[in-house]
């Protein structure tokens, strides 16, 4: 619990609340950037540059871009004149994640002394993850490859204009 | 090929910035404030009251006739006649303008005045820096601040003022051959008609009459040509 | 101390507020958002385990968790598509509305 | 002693941080000490042309800035696997670059589908 | 091309009823014009355009013109009954006299046309229209769906004239903003009086500052300056 | 004494922090680099601003700024003062944390690019192994910024401005990255220190520059296109299109944060005409084994000023692309043609020295060129034209 | 032809009615976007405004707004003289005063039945064909600046019409504002020192015309942008009135000089270029090669011009009252017919002044070029018709 | 720099650091005056052609023509303002952020010129805005407008930062905002802001 992880953690948890409780949803969007970038500095403190950087590059750079984009698309960044910003059953929802949380933390607590298993840093370079895509993970790579094609047909497909309804 | 176009622009680009460091041609900023553009004759800014000699209110040629006033065509001259009168070049006695002004924030430099002077007394300065901060001090010229001298019309237009200069010379030796004859008659014939040399001595040689000035500017149009032969001839005839 | 802990915690404080986020929210987007949360919540899971874990050399989380920002980056894409698809029919974002009109 | 070089960001990252504030805290204290700021309604209003503004900005936009983003989410995600590839690709085999061909023709392929598709085509 | 009077009667043998007058034009220009009545001047224009020989597909100008009412003086020779004593005997007798008669001749708006044309390379042919008054009677039938080049132009004489073409597709204000009141081309248009200062102060605009600034201020300076120009 | 000058600034800061206690020496010469780096690259700035508008001024016949200061030197000292003193107008309805926030977001990320950058040799503030990915990272976070300036302003042409500019910025990154990785796969590094040892060799006095073989100088060009775009360069300046959309994404700023926009587009145009340097024309290193002895630094920041001359010829000549025309190019054009010049640099390699690669690599990327530059040209009617005359 | 007509009543009416307070509307495309270009916009040549919709960024409505520079010529004409309107004319094309002067003298000259000496039709010729070479270049410059060219292409124009104005200037007295034809005539005349000046200049022109078509006519942006954008079809801009390189760029042989033969065009031999595209780059190449002719006619007019007096005798200057009547006057302005319509009631003013503008005419025709087309392209299709907004709002 | 260093170096010894930063101040305001792109007539040809090769207005720093009023600190009115444009002049004026100067170019601007007597046209912008600069001529030659913009920058370097005698921007009391008329039926409301336009008084 170093302060450094302290300050981290809360800016990480802070964005993640902020990100689920502000009004506006582009200040949701801007928030969700602000977690997502303390979660790549996590990914960083554990040694995973890699990761870390890959983090900034894919949700910095593109999912917050298409989730503001979606945003503006939905015309969704002004609070809805009718009801508030939250769902009916908000209630239920808080107790739920409430309990999740619970749950999961005392778990984590409870088992927190079997996990002690100190380990050096390793060293990870790009060379070894290239080394082991091309090599054991190949296959991943090829089915991932798949599911990126397929998701990029699927997401045009869904969001693109339908010549049928165009007026 | 794409992009053959884009080199063919760039190539043009490149060869000026190269020639804006040997050639004239290439690098045609005049530096303003020290640097200015070869003055050119016939530019023309602002109307100013040309006088002779040295007192801009004893010279001042203009005789207050108002028509200038009348064909502005923005109006943007204000004339008030005097009340008494002061001899003009010739020496005969004239009205004079009690006030002259004319509102250079207003003026539009089309030189109508000019045109329609019958009695060469409003000329086109070429004077612009006449920048402000003050609105109605800075811009609206009464008659003094309108005057220049005939030097300084030499100076600025010497052609157009040869010309002018030779005419008004032939017009005063007329008027005082004129005189000179009533006199004579005069002193021939002292009971004759004593009135009538007088009066006409009162008027000016070039604009007897207020339709007389419509052939007068027109003789100023064909006579302004920058001709050198024709203004020599004007300057041969004046002296 | 072992930090592990730590981080475990944090993911699950992060996954518990992008679950709230999820359930609570009335804008379909905001739900995806909170997906995305809890997404990476488990991500910071992976990475946790396989730095702390018995075998950091075999690299196996740390491939999970690029393979897993993929995947998630396909979600969000699909997700998103999905909401402007039937935001276009029903011109709507909120979930109650969705609900009610799809009858 | 060597620092780790996320030591070295953390203080580019904070200098450049500075150096953003520091003249907005400078023209703020200006504008304290000697120029004060002139709000006002009209000052403050939404340029438009010299207009009054009508209509909301925060309008709602067309698809196919989101058809773009997302062809580029995947292939920014294609590009982070294909990085190590390209880390390694001086030391890969056959086999390996094939493998990697048939990933990178996966994508090509919904590209040119895209491109087929007309999503490629801006409106 | 064909001299007016052709066209003149080219028309009234195409468009039945249309009744074409001719306006002759004194200055040496030559130009003489066409007086249409309004009921028939769409159907006289697309026969002017569509003409095979005349094909006067380019409108070139349009615009309007203000005639003021006049005030007519005219000497007319009267023949009247007159009783007259002539020998002590009352006698009826008819007897010419002049005298001047003054009457009002109403005013009126009208719309020039000039067409021209650009596939026979011939023009001008003149149109005109008027309005039966200035005030009340003020519609014009719109060329605009005959000559495309009219809708901007009959637009503007809206505006500044204020003929109301009918059958204009977006007949509105053009020049001056929507909620202006008048006319300002119309002869008779007064401008607002904001003269508040003229240093060079001509067509009693200067007297006219003053006053309004006296009206204004109520200032002495003010009244003063109304006296000053007054006298001037 | 050579390499003395080469390490100048390594040596200054080495003495400079030799005073400290040895505790703090590590942390005091990172400071010291950061500063370096903080307070080289806004003074280029201000140099290539003025070269730019002069620069300008001479390829339209005239001199360009030239009266304040020595030479006009001083133009960009005036223009921030001004922008110091000046008023700042944030509109009313705008969104104000976001609009405060975006100028800073666009600052700090295009310094960061910086930090994996070799200006010289050993002159490098953090060699990461993933160095190539950090900056790409960095690059992609000032859309962000480019976005939020655009969405709080609240302004019509603000956000039309941003979407363009976002969408733009996404367009032409994945041709940006995917021309790097031409370079990374030859010298199989993320690294861009090694990727410039790779290219620092001589043969015959001939450095092995990546811009050299006939991928890398396709690279380079596609590279610099990408990279014109990224950084919103005349002719791809459609963001601030000022024909159209007034001033883009800044139309509402004013001030020094509208200067600081300014100062963040030119220093993200260093960083990646940097980056550019380091992958195709080897980084620090000499263009002629001859020339070696100049310190490696010059050779760093006279490539970098080589390339702004470069965007200033451009933007002084072209006019600019419209928005579809812009993003069909991306996909259409240029993304085909980064493929096929990976493709090329897998053959390179896979062929094998000799000259058959030479004539292969280059008949590959020629012909492709040729075929899609005559597609596009042909498929749009596009081309000169001939003029009939009536007497 | 009737055709023309109800497509043209069609577009018209298309727009009916349609404000600018019009609630959004939604289509399944996405929110119109209504923007406002000017009145105080970069590209609108001045105070013009055009409201326009976009769907995205295509162009589904376009009003131009007009009056922003509404400024009474024609009332303040018909309060004053005849030839106190000669200045005021120079400030409607603001570009090009001569050819306005020349319109106007025209006019005045068919009203009173004047003759011009030939001098004076020859000086006149030069100074109109130097106007146009002004107005085309600067025209081309800004339409490039429009697509952001960072000002080269203009400044290239500039400095060659630099050079013109110092002709102007020496000449006429004035830059841009030469108030220099008189009805009958020219005011002054010019001297052999400026006819040989401006052979000078008119020898360095097509040097700056070659210039010119190297930096920007084969240019693949230039031609990306331009060619196949904003077509305007011949039998709509007959029957929409619009004249000058606008018209010829639409494949319409229709130029005053040679229709009219007005002033003494009739011994020049010149070529009138035309487009068969119809687009904007037809436009821009059309007053390219206009500008080239009009170089030919200055050699040809400079070489022949004859020695002789440059006013009508019978000319006169003051208390000039035509006997009443109408005439109507038109050249061929370089933005297409300039026409002055006079009515006189045998007074000193005129009783009805009306100037035909080309802009304003020109712009009939602006909406239906645009449909359809991108934001990016009404820029550069309203800088093709090239306006001027002194004549449009007069 | 153009704050001579010797003097900078004399007044800082005396303690003088406000005059010090009062040169720099207006030195940097003078040298990097950014004119909005605004043109309404005839003038901006003119104003136009000044930028341009011949006259170059760009040697004085001052060719940054800015299209957004928000980074713009120069207001050339370069033409007729007529009562259709003068709200939206006003408006701009306004939207520009402190401080700003105004130059009137041209008759029509400074007191609507040769068309001051129509109906549509407003005698003077000077009625709604403060106008620090007025150029006659029509159009000022564009040497006219350059002595202008040297009479602009010798107002700067005269002007205080401190004191009574500061310019209004400077003080927080005066006035910042122009109202903006309004289109009535026959004329703007109202007519002329008196606020800026003391009528002058003149007997004649």
């Amino acid at each position: 619990m170093t302060p450094v992880f302290c300050i981290v953690a809360l800016f990480t948890l802070a964005g993640g609340l902020a990100a689920v409780t502000l009004k506006n949803t582009v200040h949701c969007a801007l928030a969700l950037t602000v977690a997502l970038a303390g979660l790549a500095l996590f990914f960083l403190r554990l040694d995973a540059q890699f990761v870390g950087f890959a983090q900034i590059l894919i949700y910095i750079g593109a999912v917050a871009i298409l989730v503001v984009f979606a945003i503006l698309l939905t015309r969704s960044s002004e609070p809805e004149a009718s009801g508030g910003i939250v769902s009916s059953r908000w209630l239920a929802g808080v107790i739920i994640a409430a309990a999740v949380f619970a749950v999961l933390g005392w778990a984590i607590l409870r088992s927190a002394p079997a996990l002690a298993h100190e380990s050096a840093a390793p060293a990870v370079t790009v060379h070894q993850i290239g080394t082991a895509l091309m090599g054991r993970y190949v296959l991943p790579l090829e089915i991932v490859a798949l599911l990126l094609t397929s998701a990029l047909i699927g997401a045009v497909i869904v969001a693109m204009h339908e010549n049928g309804s165009a007026k | 090929m794409l992009g053959e176009g884009l080199l063919k622009g760039l190539a043009e680009t490149a060869r000026n910035f190269a020639g804006s460091f040997v050639s004239e041609e290439r690098l045609t900023t005049v530096q303003y404030p020290e640097e200015r553009v070869a003055p050119i004759e016939n530019t023309r800014d602002f109307p100013f009251l040309v006088y002779d000699g040295d007192d801009w209110h004893a010279g001042m040629r203009c005789v207050a006739c108002q028509i200038c006033e009348k064909e502005c065509p923005p109006k943007c001259i204000y004339i008030e006649k005097s009340k008494d009168k002061k001899p003009d070049f010739t020496g005969k006695p004239q009205i004079y303008p009690a006030r002259f002004d004319i509102d250079i924030s207003v003026c539009m430099s089309c030189q109508i005045c000019v045109e329609v002077c019958p009695f060469e007394a409003i000329k086109m300065d070429t004077e612009f820096e006449l920048s402000t901060t003050d609105r109605f001090g800075g811009l609206l010229l009464d008659k003094k601040q309108l005057s220049r001298s005939n030097e300084h019309y030499h100076k600025i237009h010497p052609t157009e003022a040869a010309e002018v200069d030779a005419r008004l010379a032939e017009e005063k030796a007329k008027a005082e051959a004129k005189a000179k004859a009533a006199a004579a008659a005069k002193a021939a014939a002292p009971v004759a008609a004593p009135a009538k040399p007088a009066a006409e001595a009162g008027k000016p040689a070039a604009a007897p009459k207020p339709e007389g000035p419509a052939a007068s500017p027109q003789k100023a149009a064909e006579n302004k040509p920058e001709s050198p032969a024709k203004a020599e001839q004007g300057g041969a005839s004046g002296s | 101390m072992n930090p592990l802990p730590g981080y475990l915690l944090v993911a699950a404080l992060l996954f518990a507020i992008g679950l709230a986020g999820a359930l609570t929210r009335r804008n379909a987007i905001l739900v995806l958002i909170g997906i995305e949360l809890m997404l990476n919540a488990a991500n910071l899971n992976l990475i946790a385990f396989w730095r702390y874990g018995p075998h950091p050399e075999a690299l196996t989380g740390f491939l999970f968790a690029i393979f897993s920002i993929a995947v998630a980056a396909a979600e969000a894409a699909v997700g998103l598509g999905l909401v402007i698809s039937i935001h276009r029919h029903l011109r709507t974002t909120d979930i109650d509305a969705m609900n009610r009109m799809k009858g | 002693m060597t620092l780790s070089p996320y030591f070295s960001l953390t203080v580019l990252f904070v200098a450049a941080l500075a150096f953003g504030l520091t003249p907005l805290g400078l023209a703020w204290l200006w504008g304290r000490a000697f120029s004060p700021a002139k709000p006002n309604a009209t000052k403050n209003a939404i340029y438009e042309c010299g207009l009054e503004s009508r209509g909301d900005a925060w309008m709602q936009f067309r698809p196919a800035y989101y058809l773009y983003a997302i062809i580029f989410l995947i292939f920014d995600v294609e590009a982070v696997f294909l990085l190590p590839f390209a880390v390694v690709f001086t030391g890969l085999g056959y086999a390996a670059c094939l493998s990697m061909l048939v990933f990178v023709l996966l994508l090509v392929e919904g590209l040119a589908w895209a491109w087929a598709k007309g999503v490629l085509t801006w409106e | 091309m064909k001299s007016i009077e052709e066209i003149k009667s080219a028309i009234e043998a195409a468009v039945s009823g249309a009744r074409v007058g001719i306006v002759p034009n004194g200055s040496p220009s030559g130009q003489h014009s066409l007086l249409l009545d309004p009921q028939h001047a769409v159907a006289v224009a697309k026969f002017l355009r569509d003409d095979k020989e005349l094909q006067l597909d380019f409108l070139s100008n349009a615009t309007g013109v203000d005639w003021l009412d006049k005030e007519i003086t005219e000497k007319v020779k009267v023949t009247r009954p007159v009783t007259k004593t002539v020998d002590g005997v009352d006698q009826t007798m008819e007897e010419t006299v002049e005298e001047t008669r003054k009457h009002v001749q109403p005013g009126y708006l009208e719309a020039v046309y000039h067409l021209y044309s650009m596939a026979r390379k011939h023009g001008p042919v003149i149109l005109r229209m008027r309005t039966g008054n200035r005030t009340d009677q003020v519609e014009l039938p719109s060329l605009t769906p005959v000559w495309r080049s009219a809708e901007f132009q009959e637009r503007e004489i809206f505006d500044l004239f204020g003929i109301v073409f009918t059958g204009h597709p977006d007949l509105r204000r053009i020049l001056m903003w929507d909620n202006f009141k008048d006319h300002p081309m119309r002869r008779d248009y007064v401008e607002p009086d904001d003269f508040e200062y003229e240093p060079t102060a001509h067509d009693e605009v200067l007297a006219r500052a003053a006053a309004h600034r006296a009206a204004r201020q109520g200032s002495a300076v003010a009244a003063a300056e109304a006296n000053a120009g007054a006298e001037r | 004494m050579i390499e003395k000058l080469d390490q100048v600034f390594i040596l200054l800061r080495d003495w400079l922090v030799q005073f400290l206690p040895a505790d703090w020496q590590a942390i005091a010469a990172t400071v010291l680099n950061v500063i370096a780096i903080i307070a080289v690259f806004p003074t280029l700035f201000a140099i290539v601003t003025v070269m730019e508008r002069k620069g300008l001024g001479r390829m339209q016949n005239r001199f360009g700024p030239n009266r304040v200061g020595p030479f006009g030197l001083f133009q960009p000292v005036a223009d921030g003062i001004k922008a110091l003193t000046k008023e700042d107008v944030v509109p009313l309805c705008a969104d104000t944390v976001v609009h405060f926030l975006a100028p800073l977001v666009l600052v700090v990320a295009v310094f960061m690019g910086f930090s994996v950058l070799p200006m010289g040799r050993n002159m490098v503030l953090a060699d990461m192994d993933a160095g190539l990915l950090f900056f790409f990272a960095m690059g992609a976070s000032t859309e962000l910024s480019v976005f939020m300036a655009g969405w709080s302003s609240r302004n019509k042409y603000s956000l039309l401005g941003a979407m363009r500019a976002v969408a733009q910025m996404i367009s032409y990154e994945v041709p940006l990255l995917m021309s790097s990785l031409a370079a990374v796969m030859t010298a199989g590094s993320l690294s861009l220190s090694r990727i410039v040892d790779a290219q620092n060799r001589y043969t015959f006095g001939l450095p092995h520059w990546y811009v050299f073989t006939p991928w890398g100088f396709a690279g380079l060009v596609l590279f610099s296109i990408a990279a014109m775009a990224e950084t919103n360069r005349s002719p791809f300046d459609l963001p601030e299109g000022e024909s159209e959309i007034v001033a883009g994404y800044f139309t509402e700023y004013s001030g020094f944060k509208f200067a600081l926009f300014f100062l963040g587009e030119y220093v993200g145009m260093f960083s990646i005409a940097g980056l550019g340097a380091t992958l195709f024309l080897g980084g620090w290193s000499a263009p002629l084994a001859i020339l070696k002895w100049v310190p490696s630094w010059i050779w760093f920041f006279g490539k970098l000023m080589v390339a702004m001359c470069l965007f200033i010829w451009i933007r002084g000549t072209m006019p600019r692309l419209r928005q579809d025309q812009l993003m069909n190019f991306a996909w259409k054009f240029v993304i085909p043609m980064t493929l096929v010049n990976l493709l090329v640099a897998a053959l390179w390699r896979f062929i094998g020295p000799g000259w058959t690669r030479w004539v292969v690599c280059w008949a590959i990327l020629i012909g492709v060129y040729v075929l899609m530059g005559e597609t596009i040209l042909r498929k749009r009617h596009l081309g000169p034209r001939s003029y009939r005359y009536a007497e | 032809m009737s055709n023309v007509g109800l497509q043209a009543e069609a577009t018209a009416a298309s727009g009916r009615e349609e404000g600018w307070n019009r609630p959004r509307t939604l289509t399944p495309e996405g929110e119109l976007l209504e923007v406002a270009m000017g009145p105080h916009h970069p590209s609108t040549h001045g105070v013009f405004r055009m409201d326009v919709a976009l769907d995205g960024e295509r162009v589904i409505r376009l009003k131009p707004v007009f009056g922003y520079l509404h400024r009474n010529h024609e009332k303040l004409a018909e309060g004053m003289a005849y030839l106190a309107s000669m200045p005021f004319t120079d400030r409607l094309d603001y570009i090009c005063s001569l050819t306005n002067n020349w319109a106007y003298a025209l006019a005045v000259e068919k009203l009173v039945g004047q003759e011009v000496p030939e001098r004076a039709q020859y000086l006149r010729v030069i100074l109109a064909e130097l106007t146009r070479i002004v107005n085309h270049a600067s025209s081309v410059g800004f339409l490039i600046q429009e697509m952001g060219a960072s000002g080269t292409p203009l400044m290239y124009a500039f400095r060659e019409r630099e050079k013109i104005l110092d002709l102007f200037e020496s000449l006429t007295g004035a830059r841009m504002m030469c108030n220099y034809m008189r009805f009958g005539g020219c005011r002054v005349d010019a001297s052999a020192a400026w006819l040989d000046a401006t052979r000078k200049v008119v020898a360095g022109l097509p040097r700056f015309a070659d210039e010119f078509e190297n930096l920007l006519c084969t240019n693949e942006i230039l031609m990306a942008r331009c060619q196949g954008i904003g077509i305007l079809r011949p039998e709509l801009a007959v029957n929409a009135g619009v004249t000058g390189p606008l018209l010829r760029a639409s494949g319409v042989n229709y130029d005053i000089r040679k229709v009219d033969r007005y002033g003494i065009y009739d011994r020049f031999r010149f070529r009138v270029p035309l487009g068969d595209h119809w687009d904007v780059y037809d436009r821009f190449m059309v007053r390219l090669l206009e500008l080239r002719e009009s170089i030919g006619i200055l050699e040809q007019a400079l070489k022949e011009i004859p020695a002789g007096p440059i006013m009508d005798a019978k000319a006169k200057l003051r208390g000039f009252r035509p006997k009443a009547g109408e005439a109507y006057g038109r050249i061929e302005a370089p933005k297409g017919e300039l026409g002055f319509y006079l009515i006189s009631d045998g007074g000193p003013n005129p009783y009805r002044y009306r100037v035909r503008p080309p802009s304003l005419i020109n712009l009939t025709i602006l909406e239906d070029m645009c449909l359809g087309e991108h934001l990016a392209d009404v820029v550069l299709i309203f800088g093709s018709v090239d306006i001027v907004l002194g004549e449009v709002d007069r | 720099m153009a704050v001579d260093e010797k003097l900078k170096i004399e007044l800082g010894k005396q303690g003088v650091f406000v005059t010090t930063l009062q040169e720099l101040y207006n030195w940097g305001r003078r040298s990097s005056i950014w004119p909005m792109q605004f043109g309404l007539a005839c003038c901006a040809i003119e104003m136009i052609a000044t930028t341009m090769a011949r006259y170059d207005m760009a040697r004085f720093g001052a060719e940054v023509f800015r299209p957004s009023p928000r980074q713009a600190d120069l207001m050339i009115v370069s033409g007729t303002v007529t009562k259709k444009m003068a709200p939206q002049v006003v408006r701009l004026y306004n939207q520009m952020a402190e401080p700003k100067y105004v130059i009137a170019m041209g008759a029509c601007a400074i007191s609507g010129g040769p068309f001051k007597q129509g109906y549509n046209v407003l005698k003077g912008i000077d009625r709604y805005i403060p106008v620090d600069v007025h150029i006659p001529g029509c159009p000022p030659r564009p040497e006219a407008l350059l002595h202008a913009f040297i009479t602009l920058q010798k107002k700067i370097d005269e002007q205080h930062l401190t004191g009574e005698e500061r310019p209004p921007h400077l003080d927080g009391g005066a006035q910042g905002e122009f109202p903006v008329p309004e289109y009535g039926e026959h004329d703007l409301e109202p007519p002329s802001n008196p606020g800026v336009w003391p009528v002058p008084i003149t007997i004649r």
